[in-house]
């Protein structure tokens, strides 16, 4: 199996994942986060990221190598952004080449799930008022 | 320590004192005696040493690198 | 929520889908269904699909209007192929706009089980050897 | 019929008698009839009528287009 993992600073652009095609992959999903406004009622203006490197990158690769082998993925490409990403723009994306559509949704969602629970990415709120907390 | 933590306690990296032989258990209890607002939290840390998770009960030798990887959530 | 659903003849290009990116929106999957070589041991040159419009349109449409609002998708865009597909080209795209990712990766679950139970959509194989089935 | 079916059957089309009044149940059972070796394949099929999935007990008007739904698979 195929993995590669990036990260990058701010946004990510429009997908550059060369998660090879071969003649088995039946089926390519690609999941992108994209920061929301909305966080707990108060309107955030983006997100900050914190990786902690090179133990970032580890684990991204070593949980994709464990979802992607019990899921039978062929390739799993993560790119995961580092800084300032601003509302409505894109800090995750993951590409899963499978065989077939089961395995492709099932290896995202296990991938995202330990991502969130095992992985060193921080996010910091940056919200749309700084002054806000001290007016209420 | 990192993200809202260390926005909340002001510092990504802090010096403590710890007895020898130093334990992670004996890093993350003195955290916790250091920041008591947030003992319980320390207490239940999870450790890297070395950019790798440790048990309660590995050594932490002069020169490693110790990281508290609590409140993540990437995506 | 907003759904358009496109049938286009032969290979899906490049995705040109359109949905709509409001605030709300934290997960956007993309799913691509690819033709496999392989089919039951025999190789493939590709797959012929036939559909029966309007009757396709309709229900791929009504598909995911209910789909989405099952599972709180704020947009659903559905393309697919009619015609020859060679084996590696894409025949069919689902793109999900959501809040979270449970919603976009359910979503797309649902719909692509009740698009293949539901749907008048037909694959025809169309093998890499038109003889072997004589030659054995 | 369709795909791999109206492969199978080498038509498309077919043109069946059936008294009146004509049901959705009657087209089948004549369709099952005419192709004993797909028999069970007509007596449980799905059909449309005009576009739209009918009930067994669905009338048939002259003019309206029949459709047998099954071995459906996009994707």
């Amino acid at each position: 199996m195929n993995v590669q993992v990036t990260l990058s600073d701010g946004p990510l652009g429009v997908s550059s994942s060369s998660a090879s095609r071969t003649v088995d992959v039946g089926a390519v999903l690609v999941f992108e986060g994209i920061v929301r406004a909305d966080e707990g009622g108060r309107t955030l203006r983006g997100l900050r990221y914190e990786a902690y490197e090179p133990m970032t990158t580890t684990m991204l690769r070593t949980i994709a190598e464990q979802v992607g082998a019990a899921h039978e993925a062929l390739a799993i490409d993560v790119e995961h952004s580092v800084g300032d990403v601003p509302v409505g723009q894109c800090s995750f994306r993951l590409t899963v080449c499978a065989g077939h559509r089961k395995e492709a949704l099932a290896a995202a969602d296990d991938f995202i799930d330990r991502m969130k629970r095992d992985v060193p990415l921080w996010k910091v709120p940056v919200w749309a008022q700084a002054m806000e907390n001290e007016a209420h | 320590m990192f993200g809202t933590l260390a926005q909340e306690l002001g510092r990504h990296a802090v010096a403590v004192d710890v007895p020898s032989p130093v334990t992670v258990q004996a890093v993350t209890h003195a955290l916790a005696r250091l920041f008591p607002a947030r003992a319980t939290l320390f207490e239940q840390a999870r450790i890297a040493i070395n950019s790798a998770f440790a048990q309660p009960d590995d050594a932490v030798h002069p020169g490693d690198e110790v990281a508290v990887i609590e409140l993540v959530g990437g995506g």
